[in-house]
């Protein structure tokens, strides 16, 4: 055992981490809080309010990986909704290409990151807070006053349910309701699956892994250090535009306060999910469980009806904070094995 | 060891296990219904009734007094089981509260919402699953009327309209008739309370030859923000502003702090270059400032919807019907006197004289 | 080339090397555009406010009494950078919690006390929150040197929990403090014109120049910054140093929550200071610091932190609306950064010693 | 061109700011030629190799590969070139496996295939003998393993031209015979092998060229037969040698002269490390040393003394009173200074100046409240750097832009300014020129002479023999035995590290 532990990488060790943990909370919940999480649909829902968020953790574990960070994914969250937003709804527009914009801002976005933190040696976290600033800044030029989006075809493909074959539940009336999902949870699932096939199979995606286990390191091996960064930055951003859609169309309103703080809950889904910010080490599959956790803790707190709003940050922070903790532990001693 | 096959058996464990939750959830869930029906019918006896509480937020003194009033309103001792969920002014999260109450099986819920629109698709789920939501405070606005049992608020258009009667009748009585130079410090753009207040203050702004709305900007109901934006209001304006309408006791206070660090004064008496300050909520501190003269007039917006709530859930539960609309009584107070009613629309108001002794009896 | 010319031109490109060079430039430039735009930014005025006061106003007044927390804070999060090598994304939630604390202790249960019925001074209020603030950076310090998280993911614990704490603390009321002295902090000592947060921000400067001048604290960071290994081989306990600092930014936080409190007299933990550790981080990166730790100058930091100031200042004065203002800053910062990015630079530096190349590539 | 010429380069320049790295190098490689390139730290040879593997880009001057005029602008381009490198530095992901590290960056293919992958790893490491797993994550396996792994992947590579920078510096003289089987192999398939090391038996051993550089000058390239070693080690250092031998010429402190004071004891000590208890003692005026091979526990072994490590058990006098040295403060307090093995990782302060860098031990002994005031810091620093006569455009330039051998010297005059009574040089001559090498022996010489007492570890047996008048001998984590007088030898030693059993 102790010897397959030691063998273990970095990433999977973090990953095994993660999804016991997760395992083990869902099942506390189920135990404890009864009802509600006996029900599929309270998982699913999990995923429909989450689907935006999974995709942005996607895109921050990638960089993540790569070593670097983006704090801009919340930002352009909100843009790319208020941007969606208006076009739909002011100017009459049409889905397909509220989509082709959305990739667009993404697009353009990954390119001036990508070429700033790879091409320009600047710091990943400074490009990415100005990105934050210019996203953030720019949705209340674009429009401030928040509203929900009426567009007949966008709010169609909103409503529409992908029901989830033999799970449903009962409910109060007795009425058999099938489970079902958003449009958004297929894209995000799609777009795990991508990543990590990614991430895990191709060269480019393995690249990803030496460039932020050691750049240095990785130019000597002959990987372009710098394009693979750029990459990174740029996978990243288009997938926070598809994100930040994804999102739009879970929550259907323009708003400025739209994706507030996502970038942070992106973040911290990918940590939770194994991914170091010191590069090198992570998983796509990791960072998809780390948001449901993050989730769960969420849906736990909110319905154990603790009557004040504060309850659910700390919380979240407690079990964060659990987390980390428990992987610094687990690694010391990892290493310290190793050692001997 | 094996790297990928590692991996992969990892994810196929995940995969099955997520699946057996799933699968487990749909035969429990089958399960649950059928007992939680018993379980209900054993709370019966105890009556318990749970009921989903969803507030927008805790930003002002006056959302948390309402959230307070509701808490106590439905405390544990008188038969209820309150889940509280703070959406930290998100309609999305929100939607998800309701999502969570709906799974969770609550009896009621009660909804505060951010906005008025958006609300469809959430509430037939609420519909589906045969729970009734009571709308308070803010409004919805949804296609289908039944989606919710009924609502009960403030009339806000009306609010409006009592301040701007107000300052129209104080004018008036005080023989001022100079051009009026109006800002108005706006609420959370798209807010119910917002777009009636606003809308009375463009009603009476074509109303008055003399009046002028110079400009209005939201600030979003916080001090740190109407602050922010009355600082920049004199910055562009200055000395000329007469008249500033803030749409809530927050955005008022930063208005005041703003006005004073410019420089200006505040007071009723436009005439010698004062600012006079309308303001809306009559909450404490707000009350306060009323007493202090430097809110001329503070329209009450109450928030103790608590025992209302509680009177149309005693209704419901008994299978009587309640009203589909109900306005809760409001106030309206000032200490610079001169007025002592308002009308609007052929309606007659009365003004509150403020004293020390009608703060204490307040109960915020 | 003559002797001559290239010694003047040694001279000029090693003051362009110099870390303080970045910032300062970008003040200047700053100011240039105001002087050239619009003079009447440099406008001071002696004026009265409400009180009868005599209070000193205008833009550059601003800046500088405007700038004094995040000058302030910028102090405590350079030296966490230079020993950690990360940054502290949890001090505007700190911030919430220091003021929230600071309010508790003088209203106690009342939250509307009148000028009479403070609790106690405001001297113990500021001790009590500054331990509270101390022991908040302290857990930070404790996460990042002992279990050794990086910094940005351990304060993200605090940056989630901070503002919860800070409303819990108060139950979640939001206390008003009516009494006119505690304004004096955020605002005006009757009879000194010029803000009392400027002073304030002054006496910290001095207080960490004379800690730079009398300690090792400068040293020692920038050592464990480097390389933790060899210092701790040369006798050194990075494990304490990198907590310490965490501590240090805990006290900046709690002056700057004083600050801010007392600007409003009162406190919305859901919005006070928010996205101020962004400024701050921002503030240590314009200094020309690495983040990822190491060398620091301290100055350049501080001086990042008013160019941040004087910018919103400008931007104000442009009638920006406040929520439009992140992407106009968002495009001077990335402008900033670029010139000053290493690689730019070698590559202008090139560009101007071989003639043939074109000029003005903006 | 010449024939069978494989590389050739002519009039190299590349300078950085401040330095002239590389002035004017010509260096030619032909087919099947084991070519040694020698020189001190700093006379360009790093750099050579960087500006031939597409590090850095060259100022002036042609690459000819294969009598083609080539432009190396990445190690990419180095590598589609067929130039692989295996650099001093380990210059491998640690957090990918084995396996990846070895093909990583190689081919086009945009699929990863990991069965093919692992079971070619797998294939490799078994005919060099690697003990390592292919799927094992780099960082769990050792450093020697690491080195192994990083010339697996160079040779693998359908290379023509080898470079190996130090490659042999973490390797055990074992794996060097391996690594120079290998080399031999490779050239009799006609590849041409650049080679940089600083132990002048290994380049004897293989190589059958030598170009010397000197301050980024080419000296000459000589056939190895024509250029002896004295003359090797002159032409590198630019003056005529004085004899090695000559440096032992002092009276040494036996340790069984009674007159003189013990300065440390230790009974017993252990560390975390897993070294088993030893016992160690030493004289004022005393140069010891401890022997054994690499990973046999003799850093590990001052470590524990300095208190570098938890350490686990033991007792310790210092001038006969018990004293407790948990940790390197305490140590220091005692007088005992410590120069660390691996000089880039627990020695330098990278980014800060020359000046910090000396004086740090002596600021930290003075305390947190006592800084040295700058014209005092400026007087050490200029001290020292005099003394030892260490090359430094200034006292504010930073450390890592000195070159190897300065910068070991920057440490060591970190320590002598504490004015320490039981100094540990724990490899203080690796990975530095011969002349700096020289040089710190002298030194470790005169101090003990004034007096002090000095622990000396080295890699190299007769550095060790000229300096040291007992030696303890280590072998796996274990003292295995003590060796002073006639018994000090090249042989002896051998046969006490191999436990007096003849090693296969």
């Amino acid at each position: 055992m102790s010897k397959k532990i030691r063998n273990m990488t970095d990433s999977n060790m973090l990953l095994s981490i993660t999804i016991i943990v997760f395992l083990l909370m869902y099942i506390g919940a189920i135990i404890f809080q009864g009802k509600g999480f006996t029900k599929p649909q309270t998982f699913f829902n999990i995923l429909n309010a989450n689907a935006g968020l999974i995709i942005l953790a996607c895109a921050e574990s990638l960089v993540m990986i790569t070593g670097g960070i983006d704090i801009s994914v919340g930002g352009m969250t909100a843009l790319v909704s208020m941007c969606c937003a208006v076009y739909l709804d002011h100017h009459n527009g049409n889905v397909p290409v509220s989509m082709l914009i959305a990739l667009l801002i993404g697009l353009a976005y990954g390119l001036v990151q990508g070429y700033l933190v790879a091409y320009l040696d600047i710091q990943p976290f400074i490009v990415s807070l100005a990105g934050m600033f210019f996203a953030r800044g720019m949705t209340t030029i674009v429009n401030s006053d928040p509203f929900n989006v009426v567009n007949e075809q966008f709010v169609a493909l909103k409503l529409t349910r992908i029901n989830v074959p033999g799970m449903g539940s009962i409910n109060k009336k007795g009425v058999y309701v099938n489970a079902y999902v958003e449009i958004g949870v297929i894209i995000a699932i799609l777009i795990v699956i991508l990543m990590f096939v990614m991430l895990r199979w191709t060269k480019l995606g393995r690249s990803f892994y030496a460039v932020g286990g050691n750049k240095q390191s990785a130019l000597m091996l002959g990987i372009n250090v710098k394009k693979t960064k750029f990459l990174s930055h740029l996978i990243c951003s288009v997938l926070a535009g598809i994100g930040g859609y994804v999102y739009f169309l879970h929550v259907g309103s323009g708003a400025v306060t739209n994706g507030q703080g996502a970038e942070m809950n992106a973040i911290a889904s990918s940590i939770i999910g194994g991914t170091m910010l010191t590069g090198g080490v992570g998983n796509i599959i990791g960072s998809f469980i780390g948001v449901l956790s993050l989730a769960t803790i969420q849906n736990i707190v909110a319905t154990a009806g603790l009557g004040e709003a504060w309850w659910t940050g700390i919380t979240i922070a407690a079990m964060l904070c659990l987390f980390l903790v428990i992987q610094s532990v687990l690694m010391a001693r990892k290493k310290k094995m190793m050692k001997k | 060891m094996i790297f990928d096959k590692k991996i992969s058996f990892s994810v196929v464990l995940v995969m099955t296990l997520l699946l057996l939750a799933g699968c487990s959830g749909f035969l429990l869930g089958q399960d649950q219904g059928g007992s939680s029906d018993k379980g209900q019918q054993d709370e019966k006896s105890n009556r318990s009734v749970t009921i989903g509480l969803s507030q927008i937020g805790s930003e002002s003194d006056w959302r948390m007094a309402s959230t307070r009033s509701v808490q106590e309103a439905f405390s544990p001792g008188r038969g209820y089981y309150l889940i509280f969920d703070d959406a930290q002014q998100k309609q999305e999260n929100q939607i998800k509260a309701i999502r969570e109450f709906i799974d969770q099986g609550v009896d009621y819920i009660i909804l505060d919402p951010m906005v008025e629109t958006g609300w469809d698709s959430v509430l037939s789920e609420a519909k589906e699953a045969g729970i009734p939501v009571i709308v308070y405070d803010r409004r919805v606005d949804v296609k289908d009327e039944s989606l919710y049992t009924c609502w009960i608020g403030s009339d806000f258009l009306l609010e409006g309209r009592r301040a701007c009667g107000w300052l129209s009748d104080y004018l008036k009585d005080r023989g001022i008739n100079q051009d009026i130079n109006i800002v108005n410090i706006q609420g959370t753009l798209g807010a119910s309370a917002q777009i009636g207040r606003s809308e009375a203050l463009d009603e009476a702004v074509l109303a008055h030859s003399k009046w002028k709305l110079l400009a209005k900007e939201s600030g979003d109901y916080t001090s740190a923000k109407g602050k922010e934006v009355m600082n920049d209001m004199l910055r562009r304006y200055g000395g000329i502003i007469n008249v500033v309408y803030a749409e809530n006791d927050n955005m008022a206070y930063g208005v005041i702090d703003a006005i004073e660090a410019a420089g200006y004064t505040i007071g009723a008496d436009i005439t010698k270059g004062e600012i006079l300050v309308l303001s809306f909520d009559a909450s404490k501190a707000g009350m306060e400032l009323a007493l202090d003269g430097m809110i001329a007039v503070d329209t009450e917006c109450n928030p103790l919807y608590g025992p209302k709530l509680v009177e149309i859930i005693e209704k419901l539960e008994a299978g009587e019907k309640v009203e589909k609309e109900t306005f809760i009584e409001e106030d309206q107070f000032s200490a610079v006197g001169y007025i002592n009613s308002v009308k609007v629309e052929d309606t007659s108001y009365p003004v509150t004289y403020l004293t020390p002794e009608i703060m204490k009896e307040r109960e915020y | 080339m003559s002797a001559k010319k290239n010694s003047l031109s040694d001279l000029f490109g090693k003051i362009v090397r110099q870390q303080i060079f970045i910032p300062i430039a970008a003040l200047f430039i700053l100011l240039l555009f105001n002087l050239i735009f619009d003079p009447g930014f440099f406008v001071i005025t002696l004026g009265e406010n409400s009180a009868g006061d005599p209070v000193l106003s205008g833009n550059l007044i601003t800046v500088i009494n405007m700038g004094s927390e995040l000058a302030i804070l910028a102090i405590g999060m350079t030296f966490v950078t230079a020993a950690s090598g990360g940054q502290d994304i949890s001090v505007g939630a700190a911030i919430a919690i220091a003021g929230s604390v600071l309010l508790r202790v003088l209203c106690g249960d009342n939250t509307r006390p009148a000028a009479g019925e403070l609790q106690t001074s405001f001297l113990v209020a500021f001790i009590v929150s500054c331990i509270v603030a101390m022991a908040f950076g302290a857990f930070n310090g404790v996460l990042v040197s002992i279990f050794k998280i990086q910094p940005m993911v351990a304060t993200l614990i605090l940056y989630t929990a901070g503002r919860s704490i800070a409303a819990w603390i108060n139950n979640n009321e939001l206390p008003i403090i009516s009494d006119p002295e505690f304004g004096y902090f955020g605002g005006f000592i009757p009879g000194i014109p010029v803000p009392t947060p400027v002073f304030i921000a002054i006496a910290c400067m001095i207080v960490a120049a004379l800690v730079l001048k009398f300690t090792n604290l400068g040293l020692y960071t920038q050592a464990v910054g480097i390389n933790e290994n060899s210092s701790r081989l040369n006798g050194l306990n990075p494990v304490f140093i990198k907590w310490l600092t965490f501590v240090i930014l805990g006290l900046c936080v709690a002056v700057a929550a004083l600050i801010k409190v007392s600007r409003l007299s009162s406190i919305n933990y859901s919005v006070i200071a928010k996205d101020i550790e962004m400024d701050a981080i921002l503030a240590v990166a314009l200094g020309g610091n690495a983040l990822s730790g190491g060398k620091f100058n301290l100055w350049a930091s501080i001086i990042g932190a008013y160019v941040i100031q004087l910018l919103t200042t400008t931007l104000f004065k442009y009638e920006v609306p406040s929520d439009a203002l992140p992407a106009y800053k968002a495009v001077v910062v990335i402008l900033l950064v670029v010139f000053s990015a290493p690689t730019v630079r070698e590559k202008l530096a090139h560009l101007k010693k071989s003639p043939a190349a074109k000029k003005g590539v903006a | 061109m010449s024939e069978g010429a494989l590389l050739e380069l002519r009039g190299i320049y590349k300078s950085f700011p401040g330095v002239k790295a590389l002035q004017n190098v010509d260096f030619n490689l032909r087919k099947g030629e084991i070519h040694a390139l020698m020189g001190e730290n700093g006379a360009g040879k790093s750099t050579l190799i960087k500006v031939l593997t597409g590090v850095y880009t060259k100022d002036e001057g042609d690459i000819t590969l294969d009598g083609q005029s080539v432009n190396i602008r990445s190690p990419q381009d180095a590598q589609h070139m067929g130039i692989s490198t295996v650099y001093q530095e380990i210059t491998l992901c640690p957090n990918l496996s084995v396996a990846e590290n070895i093909y990583i960056g190689r081919s086009d293919n945009v699929i990863q295939n990991w069965k093919e992958m692992f079971s070619g790893a797998e294939k490799m490491l078994k005919a060099l003998d690697i003990p390592a797993e292919a799927t094992a994550q780099l960082a769990s396996c050792s450093i020697a393993v690491q080195q192994m792994v990083a010339i697996a992947r160079a040779v693998d590579m359908d290379c023509k031209v080898l470079i190996l920078d130090e490659p042999t510096s973490s390797l055990d003289d074992q794996e060097v015979q391996k690594l120079f089987k290998l080399m031999r192999d490779l050239k009799e398939r006609g590849v041409g092998i650049i080679f940089v090391t600083h132990f002048l038996d290994q380049v004897y051993e293989v190589c059958d060229k030598i170009t010397v550089l000197r301050d980024g000058k080419l000296v000459g390239e000589y056939p190895i037969k024509e250029l002896p070693r004295v003359e090797l080690v002159s032409k590198m250092l630019g003056k005529e040698l004085d004899d090695m031998s000559e440096i032992k010429t002092h009276d040494v402190v036996k340790d069984d002269d009674d007159s003189v004071p013990v300065i440390y004891e230790a009974e017993g000590l252990s560390s975390t490390e897993g070294i088993k208890p030893f016992d160690f003692h030493i004289k004022k005026g005393e140069v010891n040393g401890f022997v054994g091979l690499l990973g046999s526990g003799r850093s590990e072994c001052v470590r524990a003394i300095f208190g570098a490590d938890r350490v686990l058990s033991g007792t310790v006098k210092k001038n006969g009173k018990i004293v407790k040295i948990q940790k390197p403060i305490d140590a220091m307090k005692n007088g005992i200074a410590y120069l660390p093995e691996d000089r880039k990782v627990d020695g330098i302060i990278g980014e800060l100046s020359v000046k910090d860098n000396i004086i740090l031990a002596l600021q930290v002994m003075k305390g947190f409240f006592k800084p040295l005031s700058k014209s005092e810091a400026e007087a050490f620093a200029a001290e020292y750097i005099d003394m030892l006569k260490i090359k430094t455009a200034s006292a504010d330039t930073p450390i890592k832009s000195l070159s190897g051998g300065n910068q070991q010297k920057c440490i060591v005059a970190r320590w002598l300014l504490t004015h320490p009574e039981y100094l540990i040089l724990d490899e203080p001559t690796r990975g530095i020129d011969v002349g700096t090498k020289v040089d710190i022996q002298k030194l470790v010489l005169k101090l003990a002479e004034e007096g002090m007492s000095i622990t000396f570890i080295s890699s190299e047996t007769d550095e060790m023999l000229r300096t040291c008048s007992r030696l303890i001998v280590m072998r796996d984590r274990k003292v295995v035995g003590e060796l002073k007088g006639e018994d000090l030898t090249q042989s002896k030693i051998m046969s006490t590290i191999a436990g007096g059993e003849v090693q296969s």
